[in-house]
């Protein structure tokens, strides 16, 4: 086995190629004889040229989520679509109150804004999820105040694949008049969307997910642009003043129409995804001592998250390395720490420490997958192998 | 969850250590002068086992069994291997002395103490008669 | 004359086409084949290899400025960088004082976020350029308080094209223990950008002024990452945790190759097109009663800005439709709003409103520039005629 | 400064008179019967200019100068022209009724005034002997 070895992109989860039709629309938008103007220059045919892409795109996104084009504004990626709901429904609110409930199993994107938000005098109750890793309005309605102003739950979490139960939430929340911030980055394009079954006031999306290009997202903002938020960027007042910046056609138009291929394909492309998941987790739960983490059954297709009995995570992770698979823990700081979101769920140190996230999606082929179950089974029995019996020495966890 | 998640790069000793594990396994049968120690808790990522027989004052064979990173590994390996013919040495093998023989960064040095005191117990360790 | 026929571009101070070398690069990150992976994702092969090339351009980037790697923090464009380097110096020092300097003639991106942080309580002293719109330490200098933390003037004025006199101003800010913000968008690869000779402690640039792609930028912080600001994005700690989110490798790629090929071309290019401006400004004066905005000699050689005497600005606009220009007047607005720039150089109302702004840039051509030419002057002496005299009825001011 | 720069969408009819100018210029001479009548300022962006030559009762010639949007330059054609024939009205033009022809924004009413007013002053203004 040698670095050189052609990889296995098992890692759609951390990020997804730019559809070939996708990667086409944007060149549209870049060259010299391209549509490249800037679609703020209205005093021009290129410049409204370009405006009228944008716009297109923003009726492909709007359409997928089932939102109206003027609730769409454009972002850098759902981290920043993340930070502007958030901050800005906060900050907006401010006088309304500054409590914001959400979940110990969110996004970095949601978490690390949140603890900002602390630190500038908000307060925030961080609820555990339910079985399996779910999130539902079980957990979230003791944790309302009456000076709750927003709620933000993820639809699909990003390590183990889940679908939280949003529209209970949603429902909630509207009856107690909080804001429902829905992080969809993982969702988009990969089950259906819809603003109003959610009951998602805020919705972020990310292109990057979806076969679009890494570096543009979008916030959905129910009422927008009569209800507003707090901006966070300023200058020059583009996207109704909500956030400010020379707007990227060919990121907006790839983004638009990476939406639009997921609307089109989605439902085909989700069976597709789920056998082909069903046969990588056949493949390797055969393996013994295999865990799949998180519920078995409320899971988007294209994410597993699986933990070994036996195997140390950094050597699983380099036995793999013919693999692109994400790890659930953090090998270069100085103590091996566990992903935040198996801890959440319960797992203890050593399934948490080796676990992996593989992750299907669109360019990944039956082939692709049955190599992966031969290496990954390979792997692990080889390092099972090296590994001390229960019964070598003393006992196991004797010192 | 991938942002920390990187490998560190492995010297090239690791890496063949790491593939091929020599003086993984066991001391088969019952063996006059065998002993074993093990240190580490697989709850905390990184439990190493010994076993050696000693003759004469040295180290005739040894053979290890680990759970941890291939820098454990492998530098189990290599104080398995280079123990074989040496003289029982409280004082051996020396963390710093195998961090830079394997070019183990800094922070892993917690796991080769694992490594040393794993060693250091088996060394220590009753004879089987 | 109809809109179908082929536009001469003269507005590459809004944006600028991407270069085919960068788009080709920029491709190759992106479908399915190509390097498309996460660079966050260190845990595999791919993953790494878009690292690499996210750093190769941090390097290109930092080389054109002057500056070192790790000083570069990637953003969605200059407007994120300046909000980024004004909001994030002054809460970061805000112990320090609350007080910040700046120019009148600015780009929005610097003076709405100005005004946010005086919505914060900062206070802004706004100082008026001097002749030919010219910021330089004279009219900074007596604006310092002992409350200063940061001065913020933009290196090229985007509207007119000046050249501020910054070097002395960075030097006054090191002796006063204040920060230096620069605004480099429309001067990186334009003219020589160096922050050590400029003084500048942060300096923002964009990608798409400079034959890149719209939608990301960069923020020089000079000492990073030692040196610190408070980040806006939030989530996972990208870029030394001063700017959160996937890093889009294609943008940041083309950036790179941007800049790599606009410090190889700079020079060559700068003469070409000082000579076309001249030409350009050449036939437009020789119509009489046209006026150039700013100082005929400190400026860059892409960007004439100029006033018509005796024409309307909008009827300009639109009988110059087959070029793609900027206005200096805001005509959508009910009521017509000359250009702040033009009125902080003391321009008039009626020649501040039938400004335009001609920019040249790489795929210009004497062509184009001679056609444009005719092209103004026709209409110019058009709409000339059809305006009444000063003599015509009683006199030209009565209602 | 692009921003906010944008041009509206012009009607076909404004176009028309924004290329062509119909009715442009000035009455040429001495004329019996001549009036003129302007409105607006250079410096607010909007100025016009009308002469006529008004007989019995009617106009029976009508020109204009306008300095300003296509939309002015239109509309002080269009009042030019469709005045030609006409009773001398003092109601008329009516900035509604002109807006609505040329399909004109709202925003650019005030500018439709100068043009009336133009034309009104035109019409009271003393006559040439
Ligand atoms: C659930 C979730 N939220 C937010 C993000 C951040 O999105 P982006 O990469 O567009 O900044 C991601 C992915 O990185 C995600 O999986
Ligand atoms: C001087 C100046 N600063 C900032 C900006 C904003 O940069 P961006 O378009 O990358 O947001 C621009 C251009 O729009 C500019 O000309």
């Amino acid at each position: 086995m040698n670095d050189k070895h052609e990889t296995i992109y098992l890692d759609y989860a951390a990020t997804t190629p730019v559809d070939e039709r996708v990667v086409r629309c944007m060149v549209d938008c870049l060259g010299p004889d391209a549509c490249f103007a800037n679609p703020a220059s209205s005093s021009h045919a290129p410049g409204r040229e370009a405006r009228n892409r944008v716009e297109r795109a923003r009726r492909e996104v709007a359409a997928l989520l089932g939102a109206k084009p003027p609730e769409i504004i454009w972002t850098s990626g759902a981290t920043e679509s993340d930070n502007l709901a958030i901050k800005g429904a906060a900050r907006f609110h401010a006088d309304r109150g500054r409590h914001i409930v959400t979940s110990r199993t969110e996004h970095k994107a949601v978490l690390d804004t949140c603890r900002q938000l602390e630190k500038e005098g908000w307060q925030i109750t961080y609820v555990t999820p339910g079985e399996g890793g779910i999130v539902s309005a079980a957990e979230i309605e003791p944790a309302l105040r009456p000076d709750t102003v927003l709620v933000s739950v993820m639809f699909v979490n990003n390590e183990i694949g889940t679908v939280n139960d949003l529209a209970p939430i949603g429902e909630l929340c509207r009856e107690r008049g909080v804001l429902f911030h829905v992080d969809a980055a993982q969702a988009a394009g990969k089950l259906p969307v819809n603003v109003d079954a959610l009951g998602a006031d805020l919705l972020s999306v990310s292109a990057h997910k979806a076969y679009g290009p890494k570096g543009v997202g979008a916030l959905y903002l129910r009422g927008s642009p009569k209800s507003r938020l707090e901006p966070m960027i300023h200058g020059g007042g583009h996207e109704w003043g909500m956030r400010s910046g020379t707007l990227a056609t060919h990121q907006i138009v790839g983004m638009g129409e990476a939406f639009r291929l997921a609307a089109a394909e989605q439902p085909a492309e989700a069976e597709r995804l789920a056998s082909l998941r069903d046969r990588l987790w056949a493949g390797l739960s055969g393996l013994g001592g295999v865990h799949l983490n998180g519920d078995p059954a409320r899971r988007v297709p294209g994410i597993l998250n699986v933990s070994f009995e036996g195997v140390e995570g950094e050597s699983l992770l380099f036995a793999l390395r013919e693999l692109a698979v994400s790890s659930g823990s953090a090998c270069t700081s100085a103590s091996r720490e566990a992903s935040y979101v198996l801890r959440a769920l319960g797992r203890d140190d050593q399934l948490a420490q080796s676990s992996l996230r593989l992750s299907i999606g669109r360019y990944s082929t039956r082939e692709e997958v049955d190599r992966a179950v031969g290496l990954v089974r390979a792997q692990v029995e080889r390092l099972r192998e090296i590994s001390p019996r229960d019964d070598d020495e003393s006992t196991k966890g004797a010192a | 969850m991938s942002l920390h998640a990187g490998l560190p790069e492995y010297s090239s000793e690791v890496r063949r250590r790491f593939e091929r594990a020599p003086r993984l396994g066991h001391l088969a049968g019952k063996l006059p002068g065998r002993v074993s120690g093990a240190a580490g808790d697989v709850r905390q990522g990184v439990r190493v086992v010994f076993e050696a027989r000693l003759a004469e004052g040295r180290v005739a064979q040894c053979r290890f069994r680990a759970y941890g990173c291939p820098h454990v590994i492998a530098a189990a390996s290599w104080v398995a291997e280079h123990a074989e013919g040496r003289r029982v040495d409280p004082a051996w093998p020396d963390v710093h002395q195998l961090a830079r023989l394997l070019q183990v960064p800094p922070h892993k040095l917690g796991s080769l103490l694992v490594v040393q005191d794993a060693f250091r117990a088996c060394m220590a360790a009753p004879r089987e008669a």
